[in-house]
């Protein structure tokens, strides 16, 4: 075990996946010999030679086209996207391609590819290094989609990703890549190092996809999240001191509904909680299950705190992102029928 | 229009491309003027690209008006060889009819042909290794049959039936057969490009010996996917060929759309600085010549070449089209480069290797593989909008290694409202 | 008034709107002097000339990303991409520019462009002819998003969409060009001249972007759907005989909450169909937003009939389509609590 | 290896491009040889781009190591005209200067200088009409500067704060200037480059005579944008310009990574059949007379030229970047083709227009009047991640034009629980 913040994990993850597989190798702009612009991939260029980890063209659907092709010649490809905002050139080859070649082959090819890409706001990135899209690809059939909220997770995800037959989309929410921000923007981070999911082992383990995590137990809501919204969620519930049930889904597609509707089933109530814009967010989906699913259990409407309805602002950010006040007074409405 | 600066502008005008003949028109390609066939100089494989930026502007020919093979592009094939070519040729072109009349009769949605194209895929199918990796277009089913696919398991895919492997899930034609070195095929135009050029690369880095060869139409070079291929293979010198088939056609568009009035298309090649080709496309002997010249040299580590095919699409877009309603019906007759089958017939009689009756021969035999192999494939079911080849349930296998939960899921329920429903 | 199916309709809309406006144009593959694969686009370079009226390149980042440099001139482009499953090549350019545009710039620049794209299946078209994208595009701001079911409102909601200032997608459900199909694979399609719909002023007229239209008024539940959809719906209400309140959304974005939210809270129930598959499809959305604003009224849960979560398979189309048998076991489901 | 043909093949090899210098390298280009200044011959502007396949593989240069303005090339600028490029280079990297320094006092989240790189704007915008329109990429503030357009308003835009007409939705320097004539920068690399073609296209459908201009980094060639833009640019003969600005690095990636081994960037017009040419960066008076040269041609619907500008980025890639961790630190100092502002400085001086006191007083007015434009702009506010500059329920403007009611209502929302929260 040692200390790692989500940055480290991640690279931990890579190092210790193309140590064990020939097979795997790492691709993208700038995750070369500079390490990538977040560092998430620094040193693994020198450690297992530039054929294994290289810097790509500024190409999105090349980056992502190229790795549908190592993948049918038999590699896993993790492949980056530098931000999540930069995926849409390579659209296409993700939805048309990676996510159907398995199914349009009969079996015959697949797409063991991991698209690793930081997402979300909260750093003054502006419209485009702040977005969210990760709805949209819980949409495509044949994706997964895995979003980590803390180092220790996020290692074992990303190996159990790489490691997965099937393309996964693999979101790292950068604004908590050094310390488990809350949504107070006005006060300082604490680092990871304080925080006990950053005991992170140095080897080989998964945490294995498709579960979710129950990070706070509690009976009188149960409170869906993922990425950065976990700390924040957990923060206004101890602040409101609410003996909320706080769910990390971790695995958007496949989703851990078992966990969710156990929940639910119990509380009674609910709180989805997501940076996305709203309309048609991941949020959606998780409310519609958790209503047709749970519904004689519901005691209260069901209520998403999610980004607004805009392009993602440069400074007012902290206008559009769904923080402490907006999560607290949605758990008050939620709480109260 | 005086302008700011007292200037007397005269107003732009749009540039809307426009062919040269449209229905009703007289057809005359007497202005369409080739190099003789044996006139073009054949670089060693290892040349620099820096050394042939001639080559795009030019086009490589081998057979002449009289069926001999002439010049430095010669692959001085075997009679053998050369047969084997003829039959695949013929056979795709005997296979290509009877399926498209099975789409006329119903038995299929959709069909498409590659009348006329037959060299660009047979020859070069001749000229790659069996386990060198294709990446086809749509139109490329002579590689299956050069590589002598069962022609009923294509058959089967074509008609989504009990044997299709594909479980009636693709559009027919819209092959995969691994065992063949043959891509899946997709619906959207370009993106076997890129994965060519990754496969490619992937076999590079693990230091094989085997290559990658990816088609796609004059029309299809304008999307993005051409462009990354193109940058990859550049950038990582990958062993490649990259195919334009410019059969002058884009479903209603001709090749001018996609940038054709300006230049050829293999100048693209240029622009990335890799070694680029322009074949003559209905001459089989330059297609194997060209395909063998840059197999040759992605095999030592000279990376990609971009090969154009000049030919002309003879027949409709697919079964969805009708050419009538914007080209002269009568275009393709005068396409001045002839037709492959005919133009390799004529060399295998000049080198007194053939003859009409033995050509009469092979067709009549290869028709009646093609019959067999129909009758063989209908066996296991045609198309039909009514009753299902393959069970419901199917649907949801292969989206996953694992059927996830939520498939399950959704399997069981299909079942279970029809089972309710009593259907 | 004249007679029209659904590609006359469209086709009148362009006319009407290129006669009116010699800043409206048309582009896209094949639309020039072929008039496009579906012919919607018959007739228009002929009466408008080349300069208006013109074939693209295979390249649908070209078409929209130079609409959007045309739009920023001052034309009013009318890009049409020919199939819906081929609109991602030119994700970027709608929802990193196009959608954006009037936002980055403070109002500056401006994008009315419409978008016209042929989606949904059921014509054997297989994986790449017969996608519904289009709650991928609801999630995304600044976009609306248009579908029609009928030759009437296909062409006022189109004319809507090319007036209106800012970008529109309008997806044309295929399966309807020439008759409102209604799910019964097996029967014969009425063709539009036997229906109401189809008499359609030949002149300029619209229907407003943002309005649903109660195409059945009933009390006993409310059916939620659009596109070929709102046909295969009422077959099954008229079958089962279900006094059921069907509502066509007509426009996703921005959507018509109030019409919907006064029919559940009448019928206490809710069902929504679409085909595009279910994982975060618009219906998600819908869900979501019923059951936020109309819990209390809520006598039975909300249902989803979707497309299953795969990839669109071409000889098994009616295993996946949401046809009248599912439809109606949902029906009676929601009827049943 | 053997394969099945019993051939020995050697194992392939992937090629993945290495820039000639890193950290800690003794810095050398002496290998890099231009042609001299004045040696490229000028084709008339409505020449056939066929007819000039030769340019994009040379370097057009005007002025000569003493300074002097020489050959076909050389555009004959009045000593005012110099003046103004000289003087809008300074102020560019004067303004530059200024707004890196805020950025690291923690005015604002972000910058990028384009230092060694102002030719390349400053220089193409004088070429141009005012009312020509450009699509810039991130690093041409020189165009804005040339334009003479308000620093204050570009400074408000930095800070995002009162003043900034984009009311603070942008990342500095994304500036959007309608009147000058410069489109809204994206963050999206490449996006705006078919935007351009489409810009220009329009103009010409309508039959006016302003032209479009675009800018991209060799980078972002790569991008599919690139390839669209090009294909369209080519199809429909748009009068546009589109530039390449190779400064040798994409954040830490060099240009071998777009291609840059293989071939030069000016060669990609090659495969799309326009003109291409390829120019001196960093001489100020090369760059005009190249814009001057492709905007006659475009003006005159001879439609598009591609022009790759030779130069360097002499900063880091932006205010988040560090350059020491991936080339060595004295790089720029090595690159031969010096600095364009004392590149035109001496080119003043040799023809006696100019002095070392003159360009002091010159440099020393720049930098009061940036000064002043500062604190006129600071006045308005600075980015602060506590305090803000524009009313929260600003976000929800201009999504669209008229606000529709889901975004009122989150609107209303918002501000009720902010009430509610006492915040
Ligand atoms: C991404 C995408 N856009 C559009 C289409 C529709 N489409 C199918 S074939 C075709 C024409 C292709 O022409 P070309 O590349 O010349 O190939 P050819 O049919 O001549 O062999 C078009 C536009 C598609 N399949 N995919
Ligand atoms: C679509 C997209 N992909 C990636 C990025 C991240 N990115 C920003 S700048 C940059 C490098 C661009 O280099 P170049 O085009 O050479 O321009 P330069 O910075 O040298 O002016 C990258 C990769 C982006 N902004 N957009
Ligand atoms: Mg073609
Ligand atoms: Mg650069």
């Amino acid at each position: 075990m040692t200390r790692m913040n989500m940055i480290q994990a991640i690279n931990s993850a890579m190092d210790v996946a193309m140590e064990r597989d020939p097979d795997v190798m790492v691709m993208g702009e700038d995750v070369g010999y500079f390490g990538g612009v977040f560092r998430a991939t620094a040193g693994l260029q020198k450690k297992y030679g530039k054929t294994r980890c290289f810097d790509a063209p500024i190409n999105e659907c090349g980056i992502i086209g190229v790795a549908v092709g190592m993948a049918a010649y038999g590699l896993r490809p993790v492949p980056e996207i530098q931000f999540a905002d930069y995926i849409y050139p390579g659209m296409d080859q993700l939805v048309s391609e990676a996510a159907r070649l398995r199914y349009r082959s009969g079996g015959e090819f697949t797409c063991p590819i991991t698209v690793r890409s930081p997402f979300g706001g909260g750093i003054f990135g502006g419209q485009t290094h702040s977005q969210s899209p990760e709805g949209i690809f819980t949409h495509v059939s044949g994706l997964k989609t895995v979003i980590p909220s803390n180092p220790y997770d996020a290692k074992g995800l990303l190996i159990a990703a790489i490691e997965d037959p099937d393309p996964v989309l693999f979101f790292e929410p950068k604004r908590i890549y050094n310390g488990p921000f809350d949504g107070h923007y006005d006060r300082p981070v604490s680092p990871w190092s304080k925080h006990g999911s950053s005991e992170v082992p140095e080897g080989h383990y998964t945490v294995p996809l498709g579960k979710a995590a129950i990070v706070r137990a509690g009976e009188a809501v149960t409170l869906l999240c993922y990425g950065t919204m976990v700390h924040v969620a957990l923060g206004v519930v101890e602040e409101a001191g609410v003996d909320a049930e706080v769910i990390d889904l971790r695995t958007l597609v496949p989703l851990d509904i078992d966990t969710i509707v156990a929940s639910v089933e119990k509380t009674g109530r609910c709180l989805i909680v997501h940076e996305a814009t709203r309309t048609s967010g991941f949020g959606a989906e998780l409310s519609a299950q958790v209503q047709e699913r749970c519904f004689h259990h519901l005691e209260a409407p069901i209520e998403r705190v999610t980004g607004w309805d805009t392009p993602y602002p440069h400074s007012l950010e902290w206008a559009y992102f769904p923080g402490p006040v907006r999560i607290g007074e949605a758990l008050k409405r939620v709480m109260k029928d | 229009m005086v302008d700011e600066a007292g200037r007397n502008l005269r107003p732009l005008t749009l540039h809307v491309p426009e062919p040269k003949y449209r229905p009703g028109d007289t057809v005359s390609f007497d202005d369409m003027v080739f190099p003789a066939a044996g006139s073009v100089a054949r670089p060693p494989v290892d040349a620099d690209p820096a050394t042939m930026r001639d080559l795009p502007y030019t086009l490589i020919r081998v057979l002449d008006a009289d069926g001999s093979a002439v010049g430095e592009w010669n692959p001085r094939l075997s009679t053998d060889r050369l047969l084997r070519i003829l039959r695949g040729m013929m056979l795709t072109r005997i296979y290509d009819d009877r399926m498209f009349r099975a789409q006329r009769q119903g038995k299929t949605s959709f069909y498409m042909k590659c009348t006329g194209e037959e060299a660009v895929a047979v020859a070069a199918a001749e000229a790659l290794d069996r386990d060198d990796m294709c990446f086809p277009s749509y139109r490329q089913q002579g590689l299956l049959i050069a590589r002598d696919w069962s022609l009923v398991d294509m058959m089967c895919q074509v008609y989504s039936n009990a044997g299709d492997r594909l479980k009636g899930r693709q559009l027919p034609i819209m092959y995969s057969a691994k065992d063949a070195g043959f891509f899946s095929v997709s619906g959207n135009l370009g993106t076997q490009y890129p994965q060519a050029v990754g496969w490619a690369m992937a076999s590079a880095a693990k230091g094989d010996t085997r290559i990658a060869a990816s088609w796609v139409g004059e029309g299809t070079t304008a999307e993005g996917d051409f462009h990354a291929a193109c940058t990859f293979a550049s950038v990582f010198r990958a062993p490649v060929i990259l195919n334009i088939v410019n059969n002058q056609w884009a479903i209603s568009s001709f090749a001018g759309f996609a940038g054709g009035e300006s230049t050829t298309f293999a100048a693209r090649g240029l622009g990335y600085g890799i070694a680029a080709l322009r074949v003559d496309g209905n001459d089989p002997l330059a297609v194997y010549a060209a395909t063998e010249w840059a197999a040759e040299r992605a095999r030592t580590n000279h990376g990609a070449t971009l090969i154009e095919h000049f030919t002309y699409r003879v027949e409709a877009h697919s079964t969805s089209d009708d050419p009538g309603a914007y080209r002269p019906a009568d275009e393709a007759l005068h396409f001045p480069l002839g037709d492959p089958i005919a133009r390799l017939k004529t060399h295998l009689i000049a080198l007194g290797e053939w003859d009409d009756a033995r050509h009469d021969a092979l067709r009549t035999e290869l028709v009646a593989q093609v019959r067999d192999a129909g009758r063989e494939a209908e066996k296991q079911g045609v198309l039909s909008g009514t009753a299902f080849n393959h069970g419901f349930e199917t649907i949801f296998e292969d989206v996953f290694e694992t059927m996830p939960q939520h498939l399950k899921e959704q399997s069981d329920w299909m079942a279970e409202e029809r089972r309710v429903a009593g259907v």
